[in-house]
């Protein structure tokens, strides 16, 4: 028995392993279906200000050991988010964070606000949504990220973790301009913007043309992704990329990771996710590690 | 809803459709026609069956198999004694509750979750027509068994070798224009295959003021609701709402589909 | 049988296949084993200005459906590559392209004067290798790129086919600046950096501790790239990122490539890499295609 | 060079190691002691691995598998009937050309090519001494064969329940003191098996003057020489020349190997 706690800006989280944005919903078909007491917690789907409808199908499009989607941030929008689906989401006997994405900086801080006294254990700030009024992306831009954080910051006491997109030239100054802005944790990576096309009908698979790739195909750059932004930053990194069993969960946590993301694992194999904290803990066994914690960032690197 | 079935039989209907019959009694015990279930491959995603057919003595299931692409292959190469990961069953299946007469119309895979609901047809007594559509005669399956449940069984061909000339919807139409009034608003159609099939048969079933449900093939990405991979536009009232294919349906009322939405989906 | 050759830049390739720079060697091997006169062209290994011992071992790793490389550039020089090497490279019987890797502006422009006088069918500038000298990539500055490339437009009257790294905010961006300063082609993508672990030793696997990402989990990324630059620019797009089979060419041909590379398929399946363009050949047949040519870009969106 | 090989038989020595007799004419006529096969399974890349023995008559190879990863694992469920594709047989093997007599030792999986090796020996009338290496009694493996090719066997277990206590080097060093001066100029050392224990065996050969041959493991990718993945620096003189362990290996003259540069590798 390893103790596999980890605790983060005055949060514990019983074990490292949360389940992804997108992949788990808010929270309620899991809990159904299985114990969400023995996993560290779950990230919502993304809330927007307005309801959102999302994409038309087709959505989704498998790839060699990876996946693209582009449900295109389908939810309820906030106010119903608050009356209909938070008050659940709350009940869950895990760490319940709540994933936000907007299209303006205005947007974002007015999420934070309405969510103040939400009783949930931190915000996400999902980056990645194309910015559709000057066509550039918040994630891509360090400035625009540390000026969104600081915002953030002064409107929501609630832990904000900063949710980065892996498609720019330098992770670690987007990180570093997160953690400057006054971000408590930086979450990384979200998907890989790519394409799949069906040479028959000559089209892109998916409706929307392009998607967010994920799944095992993006862990090495998700790996290497966590390895730099945490020799970049103080602040705690969240990793996830691919993660499908407990030698991947113990290589992000070397690689700098004191909390993993499963996504897409559960999709195909919810009971897996539910078993990865026992399994992490047969394998600390196995290596030796007492404490989950003694991992976080001890890759030796050559 | 996670089991870990044995293949006890591997049976080929035709060059690139087959069934695997699955010693599952959970899944037996439960599934309901147009459920389905999620098969693991060697692949990312899991792969969505209808449960074609079920033994809740025996426990079984069988799953009909049409050969598409790498999954499915995969699945061709299973025998008896291996096993399969399934999750499930899953969806809102067929109901038969207001029918007094039942038409199932199938055309290729399609016919597949149908046959499921053939049989409860059969048990509850209720009469039924089937009318399944095929490309040719060495291309069919499952005719007979739809044979022996059927008071009525209208097949085609594409290549006319068996049955009408033509595509599903033309022996569906010719049927729907000998229906007399009273026994059509009795009558419930249930569909399942290609998109552009289903919307054909929809708007002839609306035009002789039958009642339809149609279950829907859209990719999925975990087939229990939690990822919205699924979309599917229905009509409620005068709005239209965004559902889940593999919660709300797979099978739906054919009236609210908007199939509008639906193209690029086969 | 349908028409496979393509003509760009007054160059005619007899078929759209070639093998990718770093996995052909410099031809020697594979003409021994294998009919290049069945292929369109290969890529060689970069040459650099000095000869490079390239990173010590462990070299490579792999991951789901991709792996890492970390070789380091190794080859044997300019000096050395022209004296002992380029004869037999001239001779091969398809298309052969240098490929060429430096640490400085004046130095790619120095190889490509070397190169003026060579027997060969173009230059391929591989700009993904770290400046020492800034701490910037070339190949993620699109003000260097257009600098460099007009630099060497002006030394070399060669086809130059710019090579761009993946590993930015805006492909479009650096092709556009290729295309401004005078390239003849954009070939894309190199590889995706990434990181391996080895959980017990709590080591990266690489010796280099990062190496490039390559095979069919990248090809969702180069897809899109691919289609993204075509629409950007006006000279051909060569595409490359993960093909295995015939099927992924007329993908990478729909999404805008005149003409693709092959890369780690050679490594593990070199017979399948010289039955490509037959196989090409064939699935055009089956889907109608009688000039393989009117296959590119016509992808359609929805 | 790619051949399409079938499974004859699968035998199981040890419960991670396994050996796979393969009918493969072309490489059965070829492969030379040390040579090595590339052996694709579901990975991206093909593994390397010895041939260990070979029937030129009959056109099979056999191949000594140590179960330890993804790929190995999936070729220890393979049994007669299934079909493998290999590539080769690659790279500079073994050669015996000088030798007077032999000392052949192994660790672990190393010892797979020397069983090779052993046998050309023996057909060459050398004397033969064999130095093994195992955990223990219950994981040595092949030591029967060593036995009857042999004109000496020495065998060590790190638990001590078969042969001599410790690493396969004490058992060597032991051999090494005894062996007379005249005889040891006509002797070389081929070895191979973890850097570690080589880069020992080398040492001790140097310091009794005794050639040694050593064949490296070294992570691939392509296996023929096009990849650059797999260098190994060899001293040429006073400098150091970086070559390929695929082409220019995987055996080298053990006092010219660079051990430093291999850290890392297992
Ligand atoms: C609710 C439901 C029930 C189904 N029931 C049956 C059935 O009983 N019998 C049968 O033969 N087929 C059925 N299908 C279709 C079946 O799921 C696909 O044919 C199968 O997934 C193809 O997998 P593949 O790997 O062989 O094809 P590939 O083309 O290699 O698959 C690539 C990806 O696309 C998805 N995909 C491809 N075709 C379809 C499709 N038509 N619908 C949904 N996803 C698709 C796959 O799941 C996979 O993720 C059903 C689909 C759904 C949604
Ligand atoms: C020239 C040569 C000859 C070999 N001969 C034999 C033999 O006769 N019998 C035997 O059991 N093993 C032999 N090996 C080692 C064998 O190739 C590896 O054990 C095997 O590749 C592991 O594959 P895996 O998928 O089971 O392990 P994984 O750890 O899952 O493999 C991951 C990757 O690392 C590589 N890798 C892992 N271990 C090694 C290793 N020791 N050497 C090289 N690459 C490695 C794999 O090829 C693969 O690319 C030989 C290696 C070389 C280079
Ligand atoms: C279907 C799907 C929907 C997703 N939706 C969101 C989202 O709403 N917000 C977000 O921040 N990330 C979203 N993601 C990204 C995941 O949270 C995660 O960053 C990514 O999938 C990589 O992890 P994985 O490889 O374990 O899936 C989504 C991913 C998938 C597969
Ligand atoms: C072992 C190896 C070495 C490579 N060396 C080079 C190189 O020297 N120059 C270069 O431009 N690209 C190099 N590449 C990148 C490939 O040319 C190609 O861009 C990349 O591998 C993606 O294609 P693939 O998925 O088909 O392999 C190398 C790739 C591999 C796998
Ligand atoms: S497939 Fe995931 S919600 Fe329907
Ligand atoms: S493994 Fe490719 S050169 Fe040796």
């Amino acid at each position: 028995m390893s103790q596999l706690n980890v605790m983060i800006h005055h949060t514990t989280f019983r074990n490292p392993i949360l389940g992804a944005s997108g992949t788990v919903g808010f929270g309620r078909e899991l809990s159904r279906l299985f114990d969400v007491s023995t996993i560290g917690g779950l990230v919502s789907k993304a809330v927007t200000p307005q309801p959102r409808r999302g994409n038309f199908a087709p959505r989704i499009a498998e790839t060699a050991q990876g996946m693209l989607n582009a449900v295109g941030l389908e939810n309820p929008g906030l106010e119903q988010f608050k009356r209909e689906v938070l008050a659940d989401f709350s009940e869950l006997n895990c760490r319940r964070i709540v994933n936000l994405a907007a299209g303006s900086i205005e947007e974002y801080v007015d999420l934070a606000r309405e969510l103040r006294e939400a009783d949930i254990d931190g915000l996400e700030l999902n980056l990645s949504c194309p910015n559709v009024k000057d066509g550039l992306s918040f994630g891509s831009d360090p400035k625009q990220i540390e000026g969104l954080m600081s915002r953030v910051r002064r409107v929501s006491d609630k832990p904000v973790w900063v949710k980065l997109t892996p498609n720019v030239t330098s992770i670690t100054d987007c990180a570093k301009a997160a953690e400057a802005g006054g971000a408590d944790g930086i979450s990384l990576i979200n998907t890989l913007l790519g394409m799949a096309i069906d040479i028959r009908s000559r089209r892109p698979i998916l409706k929307n043309n392009t998607g967010g790739l994920s799944g095992p195909a993006i862990k090495p750059i998700a790996l290497r992704m966590v390895h730099e932004v945490y020799q970049a930053v103080s602040i705690p990194v969240i990793g996830l990329g691919g993660i499908r069993c407990a030698e991947d969960v113990i290589e992000f946590m070397l690689a700098g990771a004191s909390l993993v993301q499963v996504g897409t694992l559960i999709l195909s194999d919810p009971a897996t996710f539910f078993e990865l904290p026992r399994e992490l803990d047969k394998l600390a066994d196995r290596l030796g590690v007492t404490q989950i914690t003694q991992l976080i960032g001890q890759l030796k690197t050559w | 809803m996670t089991y870990e079935a044995t293949v006890i039989d591997q049976e080929r209907l035709t060059a690139d459709v087959f069934v695997l019959t699955l010693d599952c009694p959970a899944i037996a015990k439960e599934a309901e026609p147009g459920q389905f279930v999620q098969v693991k491959t060697s692949n990312l995603l899991r792969r969505p069956f209808a449960v074609m057919d079920l033994d809740r003595a025996k426990g079984t299931i069988r799953l009909g198999i049409h050969q598409v692409g790498k999954g499915t292959n995969e699945l061709s190469q299973k025998r008896p004694g291996d096993t399969l990961s399934l999750l499930g069953p899953f969806g809102t299946g067929f109901s038969l509750a207001e029918a007094k007469r039942v038409i199932v119309v199938g055309g290729g895979s399609g016919i597949f979750p149908l046959l499921h609901l053939a049989k409860q047809a059969k048990r509850q007594a209720l009469p039924l027509t089937s009318i399944l559509g095929f490309q040719s005669r060495e291309r069919s399956f499952l005719a007979d068994d739809f044979k022996d449940l059927s008071d009525d069984l209208i097949l085609s061909s594409e290549s006319g070798d068996m049955g009408l000339t033509g595509y599903v919807t033309q022996g569906l139409q010719a049927y729907l224009e000998d229906l007399s009034e009273p026994t059509s608003s009795q009558t419930i159609l249930y569909s399942c295959g290609p998109i552009a099939m289903l919307e054909a048969v929809v708007s002839l079933a609306k035009a002789h003021h039958i009642k339809s449900y149609v279950s829907l093939e859209v990719r999925m990405g975990c087939g229990y609701g939690v990822c919205r991979g699924c979309p599917v536009d229905v009509y409620k009232g005068d709005t239209i709402e965004r559902v889940r294919c593999c919660v709300e349906g797979p099978v739906f009322s054919g009236e609210t589909v908007v199939f509008d939405s639906l193209r690029g989906e086969v």
